[in-house]
């Protein structure tokens, strides 16, 4: 019987610093194990507990697209209160740490075929749907999707993440990509401005568009709050929720949303599933 | 390959002292006025005139701390072997405890992810349970769809009829391990009817009810409801109700290091306890008494039966009969039916 | 009996935990080593601002992950740098170890000393007279985690 | 006694209904035998249901920390010096409070008087004057209430009248006579490995559910520092050495602070005796220091004050 707690090794291959203050790194990882990398199935939106044992263990979004083979991306944050974060933080190329996953259920990418897609990210949230942009405009895919609009929201500029992988996106057809920070910087050539004003600004017909909102709470709410004035529908706007976890595999009873575990049933829930489950305040 | 044996009562320690050559027997004995499973090598020291065990059957399956792995530089992850691989016997358990483990496979037997450490002490232990003839003032299992003469998750039914005791075989298991029991002998028909008898005068002896009907809708009434601030008030907030409770089932998993090898080990944790839910920014969202008694009550009689069709409660009671402030749950299912459900904002 | 015991006494290597305040009795220990002055080796000496700085979890902490002795040193009384820290310290000290004896931890496991800086030869002599008793009462047993 | 619920309920009516207190804190009857439920008043007309008898056990200073509303408080000598520690280290304002204090206080401890049951359910408890009247399903007993009060009560037989708001029932004049320590200092005698298998034995009762930290008034640490991880002060699991190492960390947080109230014995679900931990710290501050906890709002605490010739023999 498989033991759904013993992780895998993977190695880090590559880091990378994404913000100017520096607390947020993107780790590159091989498998150690070949064919845990054939198993190592997952689809955008999905997560995994990353491990160092001895110090603790803790869930993060996947950030690479399921279309790259060779390694697996995580950006993360460190927290002044965060033992593994910080221990994370001070790992090198080359250290190995473990890895548990893919766990929870990601975007349905399969239902969204055929649709548009409205990408709305805040801050560093931005990592799972960083993944769903590169697996969109990936060159096997892109016939399957619509048009694609992503607003990257941020402080500042100096914590916009992926800018490099942006000023890609954007080259592509059919794409357009929109960039706002909260308040006007300096040599800042994009919009500035809250994400939900910004969002009444440039979102696109509500027809046949699945919107995947990933953000600090507030911003979640405000900008729901606006694709229902523009009435998107409710089953089309996707969220990737956020709790403290341990099994990840909807055993220890914590990260539920009223009957729902964030890290089996979920982390993406549609707005409409969210309306019903708080009604019984899961949170 | 008959399902009904019978023993005299004399004869029980003898009959305990061959199980416990080949299994593992663990049975009722009572240190300083507290009765709890423990393991014994023969029958004399254990007592079957009780009410209850302190600590619930969950602590053999699902232990308070468990190593899920050790780790070290030279064999990497290893997980531990149980040395002694002998299979168990839990001698005298009651009929509520043992129904609490079927609930619990709905857990850690999901039809996801299966629960390896869990299963295999699971499979390797036989459940001999005792029927209560003397229920607590403080049990309720008859609101629960079970009772005193409940046989759901036992291998073999034991009922005390004065000086005899009946032994069922309720499973393919317990129809094994009856056979291999010497000392026993053919039941009369007097003997069954007196064991019915004692079961249906035992049930009514059963005062405490709470009605379970439709209180998983009515508990999504009162999402918002202030009856929690009154229900959550007095409450300290400590780990009683849900360590003692045979069917919570939260854990933490915690890494415990010395220099360059350790373990990472599970250990039980409470939805009562403030850190439950607190994450690494500072957030938590279930900051009060009033969200963590929220969530207790409505994982065991809402969330529970919408995930499994039953309530995470077998009414053994030991939840108020140790709360230091008597936290009633007989009455906070009360005041949940009767509760008044404003319309929604 | 344990293994341990059959190996003799003498190759019992005691691991000692030393707080040693970092104005006076780590000057001391300084001094000491500077004039040559032999004491055991097993005494690992952990640099802390002043004794007043020493947790009372530090030392638990220390007898819990294997230690089987922790010395702690501080200035004299009045000489403090932070003038009133090895008051506090003093109190501390004392409820803490009559607790520990009272636990059944053994006599002769946890030390408490004064050593000023200029006290090399006090220092020299306080530390063998710790890493002997603690090697006659052998390795730690109680409170260790296994 | 019910004199004594009779004037509680008055003065709860009367503070609530002139506005002088927003929450009454009292005991309510819970119609179980023994037992009583901490009450939160917080208007007139449920003050009847408020109760007073032998069996009112717990500390409600308990619930007074982190509250800013206007408060009063049934609290029996121990509360009250409960209460006192709480003000002098300033997580109670005094003026929000109104302390009743109510001084015939002895409180049955249900342990020995279920003992006498052997081991049977008791079904129901009356009180007859100075008579406990205790019925299980076949036996029935007549108990001697004098004999099976808290031991916590008994070796703190002490009058704080001087510091309550309003005083209920007759002062209490007895002093405890005999040294309240005398099982401590028994143990002491002992040989430490007597005294580390004694220590053994208890402590791994633990189950770790931390009902003694939770019921302890003195235990108001927002984070405490067994749920801190950096640095991880003692293990979270059942192995012996975190549980002695949580409880003797625990202890000696109660250092110079613990009245001896009891109220992490009567919360423990596996009974094990924590007064002989914190009565050891206790009766060494007492000896020591010449200080005791809580019987006066403006003396500080023993161990954030000192004396130049504090004991040093110790000390090399």
């Amino acid at each position: 019987m498989k033991n759904p707690y013993l992780p895998m090794s993977v190695t880090i291959s590559k880091i990378n610093f994404e913000n100017k203050a520096k607390d947020l790194k993107t780790f590159d990882f091989t498998f150690d194990n070949p064919d845990d990398a054939k198993d190592f199935q997952f689809i955008c939106g999905q997560f995994a507990m990353i491990s160092i044992d001895g110090i603790g263990e803790a869930p993060f979004g996947i950030a690479s697209s399921p279309m790259e083979k060779k390694i697996i991306q995580f950006t993360i944050k460190r927290y002044p209160q965060g033992l593994l974060t910080t221990s994370l933080h001070n790992l090198s190329v080359g250290d190995k740490v473990g890895l548990r996953g893919p766990l929870g259920n990601g975007y349905p990418m399969k239902k969204i075929q055929g649709q548009n897609i409205l990408i709305v990210g805040g801050g560093f949230a931005l990592t799972t749907l960083r993944s769903v942009a590169q697996y969109v405009l990936h060159k096997d895919n892109r016939s399957n999707y619509g048009r694609l609009t992503m607003l990257a929201a941020a402080r500042e500029p100096g914590e916009m993440l992926y800018r490099d992988d942006m000023t890609e996106f954007e080259k592509a057809l059919n794409t357009e990509i929109i960039q706002t920070i909260d308040r006007p910087a300096e040599d800042w050539t994009h919009k500035v401005g809250f994400a939900a004003p910004v969002l009444k600004e440039v979102a696109p017909s509500p027809k046949d568009t699945y919107a995947l909102i990933c953000g600090p709470p507030i911003m979640i709410k405000t900008c729901t709050d606006v694709l229902l004035e523009l009435d998107f529908d409710t089953d089309k706007i996707l969220n990737s929720l956020e709790m403290k976890m341990a099994c990840g595999i909807g055993k220890c009873g914590r990260c539920n949303v009223g009957n729902k575990y964030v890290c089996k049933d979920g982390p993406v829930f549609s707005y409409k599933e969210l309306l019903e489950l708080t009604k019984g305040c899961g949170l | 390959m008959k399902k009904l044996k019978m023993i005299n009562k004399k004869d029980i320690t003898k009959l305990l002292d061959e199980l416990a050559k080949n299994y593992r027997l663990l049975a009722p004995v009572e240190k300083d006025g507290i009765v709890n499973f423990t393991e014994v090598q023969n029958g004399q020291d254990i007592t079957l005139d009780f009410y209850n065990s302190k600590e619930p059957l969950k602590k053999l399956f699902f232990p308070q701390s468990e190593t899920l792995y050790c780790y070290s530089k030279e064999q990497g992850r290893t997980v531990p072997e149980e040395q002694d691989k002998r299979r168990k016997i839990v001698f005298g358990l009651r009929p509520c405890d043992a129904k609490a483990a079927v609930l619990l496979d709905n857990v850690f037997d999901g039809a996801d992810f299966k629960d390896p450490y869990y299963l295999e002490k699971r499979e390797n232990t036989i459940i001999c349970s005792l029927a209560c003839n003397e229920p607590q003032t403080s049990c309720f299992c008859t609101s629960l769809g079970l009772g005193p003469g409940d046989k759901d998750g036992s291998d073999i039914f034991i009922v005390d009829i004065g000086d005899k005791y009946l032994f069922e075989a309720v499973t393919q298991k317990g129809q094994k391990l009856l056979d291999e029991m010497t000392g026993t002998y053919e039941p009369e028909d007097k003997d069954i009817k007196k064991a019915q008898t004692l079961i249906t005068e035992s049930e009514n002896k059963i005062k405490k009810q709470i009605e379970t009907a439709c209180l998983s809708e009515k508990l999504d009434e009162l999402a918002d409801s202030p009856i929690w601030d009154e229900l959550a008030e007095k409450c300290i907030g400590c780990g009683i109700c849900t360590y003692l409770c045979p069917t919570c089932h939260c854990f933490a998993i915690v890494d415990e290091a010395s220099d360059c090898k350790g373990c990472r080990v599970r250990n039980w944790d409470s939805c009562m306890f403030g850190n439950f839910t607190l994450e690494a920014s500072g957030h938590n969202p279930r900051p009060t008494g009033k969200e963590r008694m929220r969530q207790r009550i409505m994982h065991k009689f809402n969330y529970f039966v919408k995930n499994f069709d039953a309530n995470a409660c077998v009414g053994c009671g030991r939840c108020f009969r140790n709360c230091p402030v008597h936290n009633d749950l007989i009455k906070v299912i009360e005041k949940i039916n009767n509760a008044k459900s404003e319309p929604k904002k | 009996m344990s293994d341990d015991k059959e190996k003799t006494k003498e190759e019992f290597e005691p691991k000692i935990i030393a707080f040693l305040c970092s104005w006076c009795s780590y000057a001391g220990a300084d001094l000491a080593g500077v004039s040559r002055l032999q004491y055991s080796a097993n005494i690992k000496i952990v640099k802390v601002p002043c004794s007043g700085r020493i947790n009372p979890f530090y030392i638990l902490k220390s007898l819990q992950q294997g230690a089987d002795g922790v010395w702690v040193s501080g200035c004299h009384p009045g000489d403090c740098h932070y003038l009133t820290g090895n008051y506090f310290a003093r109190r501390r000290f004392t409820i803490l170890k009559r607790l520990l004896e009272y636990i059944g931890i053994e006599e002769g496991r946890v030390h408490f000393s004064w050593v000023s800086a200029g006290e090399g030869q006090k220092f020299a002599e306080v530390a063998r007279e710790v890493a002997e008793s603690i090697k006659k009462l052998g390795p730690a047993k109680r409170l260790v985690k296994k | 006694m019910s004199d004594i619920q009779q004037q509680i309920q008055e003065h709860a009516k009367k503070l609530l209904s002139d506005k002088t207190v927003d929450l009454f804190i009292g005991y309510k009857d819970i119609n179980e035998p023994m037992l009583t439920e901490p009450a939160f008043i917080r208007d007139a007309k449920d003050a009847d249901q408020l109760i007073w008898n032998p069996f009112c056990e717990h500390n409600l200073a308990k619930y007074l920390v982190g509250r800013n509303e206007k408060i009063a408080i049934v609290a029996k000598t121990n509360d009250v010096r409960s209460i006192v520690v709480l003000i002098n280290e300033q997580q109670v304002i005094r003026e929000n409070l109104t302390i009743i204090g109510v001084n015939c206080d002895d409180v049955i401890d249900r342990k020995k008087v279920e003992a006498e049951m052997d081991g049977k359910d008791i079904t129901s408890a009356q009180i007859k004057d100075d008579k406990l009247i205790v019925k299980a399903e076949k036996i029935s007993k007549t108990l001697k209430i004098k004999n099976y009060l808290h031991d916590s009560c008994l070796d703190n037989k002490r009058d704080m009248s001087e510091i309550c708001d309003i005083i209920i029932g007759e002062k209490s004049s007895c002093k405890t006579e005999e040294d309240k320590y005398a099982k401590i200092r028994e143990l002491e005698q002992k040989t430490p490995e007597e005294r580390w298998e004694y220590f053994k034995k208890e402590l791994s009762k633990c189950i770790r559910c931390y009902a003694c930290r939770n019921a302890c008034p003195l235990c108001y640490c927002k984070s405490c520092f067994v749920d801190q991880k950096f640095p991880n002060w003692v293990g979270q699991t059942t192995d012996l050495s975190d549980t002695m190492c949580f409880h003797i960390m625990r202890a000696l947080h109660t250092a110079g602070r613990c009245v001896d109230c009891g109220a992490c014995v009567r919360a423990c679900p596996n009974g094990i005796d924590l007064r002989m931990l914190t009565g050891k710290i206790e009766k060494d501050v007492k000896e020591l220091f010449g200080a005791e906890a809580g019987l006066n709002p403006e003396t500080d605490n023993p161990m954030t004050s000192y004396k130049e010739d504090d004991p040093e023999d110790f000390i090399k």
